[in-house]
């Protein structure tokens, strides 16, 4: 660890992981009461779990990317974060909330959790993702506000190199897209709209521009190769990403009655989605192999892979497979769409966060990579939980293609519930794999504890 | 001095500018057979090929591809063919 | 990477005129021309087929646009074009008076350009015609008017360059800023070349 | 590579690309509200509508069904469920939640007033009449 207030990545690393388990969880039981349909019936009704499972997922990225850019940018910039004590006190606020929220959303009716937190004021909630009470909502923004501050002061002090600024500029995205969310008007399609602002644009927009910052930040670490190359190949790629993925939020506005040039403006540029996907599989390869060091820590490099092919297989090509109108039209809603979404929230996100733990959590334990042991159990665990969401997104896939074709291609169609009993199989298979993805994220956990008798040196 | 320069840069103007003369000699006929509102598959192909020389003409002399590697000039130059060429299908395909 | 470095490379270029040379301009700014060069190719390809779907309303709707000012356009274009070459080969010989003038000449032209376009497209709106009207207003609102952005955004472009060479900021070592933005400029040309024809002549 | 690519150049053409096509997405954005209320049926958004459009989020229905397509996989489409159902159908539905039948499904029992019921159904006659480019394909959603 190069600068003392690093060490403030710590706890958000660590909170991250424990959010990402309580997902799983959830995960599980909801995949569960897809097939057993009482499961937990009424203790813990699907739409509740499905709350947790998606809310955990955003908040514990968002854990992830704030100390991910905790770690960094004190790096980056060659100088002590402005200030670790209000970067702790984010943390607390953030975690408290977020554990009151889903306390909340466990144990209280939604409607009354509505009323009681001030949703008559202004009604933001009980739409997909952003369930989150009003009090929430306005905490994002300002946990959102105190880490942009903390980051851009400390770059302001220091270095400035094009990581930090990509970085700091996704966060500013972010934080300007989640104003979005509290604009909820009664016409249902404007309310469509403007509600892809902050999801499309977060995750394939200025997301993209974090995930491409904290890959480039820990290749440049583990490749030792030329930052100038680097910086310039992530400057590259996130203009691709900015090219294709703007405009190719129309992919979401085929069928919400938004006008018919939609489904050529979205089909056109979101087709063309992948490239920045493929450009990042193919940069991080070449820079592993133009690598001027073997950083000791080598389920770092695995982690980095896999972010970049698994992002290209879920959000490039899954994306890819339903992107056009045409297509898009019977899968609009489908377990496809589900397919793609598992896919590439893991492959992009989850990979990225999780590269960024494994490279910076040895350093901020005291040393530059864990004991041989503990990495062959990280991979391990990256293997087993990256196959089996690979299977879960092939399974869904499956379970999709029936569902269109039983339901909406079919001359005869089926009814939605009729059809979901012929998809058991592939839920079934689809909660077995589940569980072997959790025996990988436990392994995970488990390598933090597995006791360092031969640390690496550096 | 300043003549010297002048002198110097003019010469091999004469060439880009024969190019410019020949790419507004073809935009007027491309014009012509528009205003007397000729169509068919003939016409069709005549004008596209027409359009694609053009962009073959300011990707080559203007953008000065002719220079470069042959990678270069060979995606520009399938760029047209597999654009001009998918735009003659659909044509073709749309000729009762 | 530094100026030195540039000028170096460009030397080992120019000198050694036995190789073939490189993208004229930054590469950088090259793979974005491919990047909209495939974005222009798939709407024009776009167009072709919804046409073969839809040949009377695409015929008819084609006879309402103004031929004559897609054709002023599209000369106004082509010399603008030359105007940059000029300005480009002025540069290399050292004279960044010159390649301002002419720069400023294509800069002109792009300002006709757009003033055309803009009465061309305030006709089409004032005839009530939008990009819902058919899928033959659709294509030709969408590919001019994304088209019409490339021609401002290479006149901002223009512009940056012509007051950096009124500066001086280029010279015969170092003009990679002008073919690059000259590149630019060329793209724009070209793609406008293929769209003139597409939606306002053949049929 | 001996060709030219330097970092600042791929800097500008990231900030110019990225302002590029915000502001394209801009220009479309601002064309799609001009053209919306032709499409939206934003005409029979009524006091009704508006309140059945909150007693539809408040419930969190999002949290199982789609509407238009989007929400979640795990119960029917409902952006045309008014022309599928009908309106007693969807009120007697809702009123007898849950079934309770081992092993299926099964929706939670919200207790929602006569009114609330009413505005619901007016909420989703209205989606149900936007102009969707004919999704879904057929009238099962």
């Amino acid at each position: 660890m190069k600068y003392a207030s690093q060490a403030v990545a710590k706890p958000y690393f660590i909170a991250a992981i424990a959010l990402f388990l309580g997902q799983i969880l959830f995960g599980l039981i909801m995949g569960l009461q897809y097939v057993v349909g009482d499961f937990l019936f009424p203790a813990i009704p699907f739409n509740v779990a499905r709350m947790v499972h998606t809310n955990l997922l955003i908040v514990w990225l968002l854990f992830g990317f704030m100390g991910a850019s905790y770690y960094l940018i004190p790096e980056e910039s060659e100088t002590e974060l402005f200030s670790p004590k209000l970067a702790i006190i984010t943390f607390w606020v953030f975690l408290v909330a977020g554990a009151i929220t889903v306390l909340g959303y466990l144990m209280v009716p939604y409607a009354s959790l509505a009323k009681w937190t001030g949703n008559d004021l202004l009604n933001t909630m009980g739409r997909e993702f952003l369930e989150q009470p009003l009090p929430t909502k306005v905490g994002i923004v300002l946990v959102a506000l105190s880490w942009l501050f903390n980051i851009v002061m400390t770059v302001l002090k220091g270095r400035k190199t094009a990581i930090s600024m990509v970085l700091t500029l996704g966060m500013l995205g972010l934080a300007a897209f989640w104003l979005f969310s509290f604009y909820n008007p009664v016409n249902l399609v404007k309310d469509k709209f403007y509600w892809w602002w902050v999801v499309h644009l977060w995750v394939e927009g200025v997301w993209e521009l974090i995930l491409g910052a904290m890959l480039a930040f820990v290749l440049i670490k583990v490749t030792g190769v030329d930052r100038e190359v680097i910086e310039k190949w992530l400057y590259v790629i996130i203009t691709m990403t900015l090219v294709t993925g703007i405009i190719g939020t129309g992919h979401h506005y085929f069928y919400i009655g938004l006008p018919e040039y939609w489904l050529w403006w979205g089909s056109i540029f979101s087709a063309l989605e992948p490239i920045p996907f493929l450009m990042m599989t193919i940069f991080a390869f070449n820079m592993v192999n133009k690598r001027r060091r073997d950083h000791p820590n080598k389920a770092a490099v695995i982690w980095a892979l896999g972010t970049s092919v698994v992002a290209f297989l879920g959000a490039g090509l899954w994306g890819f497979l339903h992107t056009l109108a045409p297509v898009n039209y019977y899968t609009h809603g489908t377990q496809l769409t589900a397919a793609h979404g598992h896919l590439a929230f893991y492959g992009a996100y989850a990979l990225v966060v999780l590269t960024m733990i494994s490279y910076a959590m040895p350093i901020l334990r005291g040393r530059a990579a864990n004991s041989e042991k503990a990495q062959v159990m990280e991979m391990w665990s990256f293997w087993l939980m990256t196959v089996s969401m690979f299977v879960i997104a092939l399974l869904l896939t499956g379970a999709g293609i029936v569902q269109v074709w039983l339901q909406r291609v079919s001359e005869t169609p089926m009814g939605f519930m009729a059809v979901q009993d012929q998809l058991a199989i592939f839920y079934w298979a689809r909660e077995a794999v589940g569980v072997v993805f959790l025996i990988g994220l436990l392994l995970y956990i488990w390598s933090f504890f597995v006791k360092d008798k031969s640390p690496v040196l550096a | 001095m300043m003549s010297d320069i002048q002198k110097t840069e003019n010469k091999p103007n004469y060439f880009s500018t024969a190019i410019w003369l020949v790419l507004v000699a073809l935009t007027i006929v491309s014009f012509c057979i528009g205003e007397t509102g000729m169509q068919g598959q003939d016409v069709m192909l005549t004008l596209l090929a027409i359009t694609m020389i053009k962009s073959q003409l300011v990707a080559n002399y203007f953008m000065g591809l002719y220079k470069t590697k042959l990678l270069w000039r060979g995606i520009m130059f399938s760029y047209f063919v597999i654009v001009g060429g998918l735009i003659a299908l659909a044509y073709l395909k749309g000729i009762p | 990477m530094t100026k030195t470095q540039n000028i170096g490379t460009r030397l080992n270029i120019s000198t050694n005129t036995l190789n073939k040379e490189d993208l004229p301009g930054d590469f950088a700014l090259w793979i974005f021309i491919f990047a909209e060069m495939l974005a222009f190719g798939v709407l024009f390809v776009a167009y072709a087929f919804a046409r073969a779907k839809d040949v009377a309303i695409f015929n008819e709707s084609q006879l309402t646009l103004s031929l004559s000012s897609g054709v002023i356009n599209t000369l106004v274009l082509i010399t603008s074009s030359y105007f940059v070459v000029r300005g480009v080969s002025a540069i290399k010989h050292g004279s960044s008076k010159h390649c301002a003038y002419f720069l400023t000449g294509a800069f002109l032209l792009g300002g006709v350009f757009v003033c055309v376009k803009m009465w061309e497209f305030n006709a089409k709106f004032s005839a009530g015609i939008t990009m819902s009207t058919n899928n033959f207003y659709m294509f030709y609102l969408s590919l001019t008017f994304f088209h019409f952005m490339h021609v401002l955004m290479g006149m901002v472009i223009l512009g940056y360059i012509i007051i950096k060479s009124l500066r001086s900021g280029y010279s015969v070592q170092d003009y990679v800023g002008v073919e690059t933005g000259a590149s630019f400029w060329h793209m724009v040309d070209f793609l406008w070349i293929i769209l003139f024809p597409l939606i306002y002549i053949i049929r | 590579m001996s060709a030219i690519f330097t970092k600042s150049m791929a800097r500008n053409v990231f900030y110019g690309g990225g302002v590029f096509f915000f502001l394209l997405f801009l220009a479309l954005t601002f064309d799609s509200m001009r053209v919306l209320p032709t499409r939206d049926n934003s005409q029979n958004i009524t006091a009704n509508v508006e309140h059945g459009k909150k007693v539809w989020e408040t419930n969190n229905c999002i949290g199982c069904h789609t509407l238009l397509g989007e929400g979640a996989y795990f119960a029917p489409e409902l952006g045309n469920v008014y022309k599928r159902r009908g309106p007693a159908f969807i009120k007697g539905w809702i009123q007898g939640m849950p079934t309770g039948v081992p092993g299926r499904r099964q929706m939670p029992q919200f207790n929602l007033t006569e009114q609330e019921l009413d505005d619901l159904i007016e909420f989703l006659k209205y989606t149900s009449e936007i102009d969707t480019n004919n999704w879904p394909p057929n009238i099962e959603g």
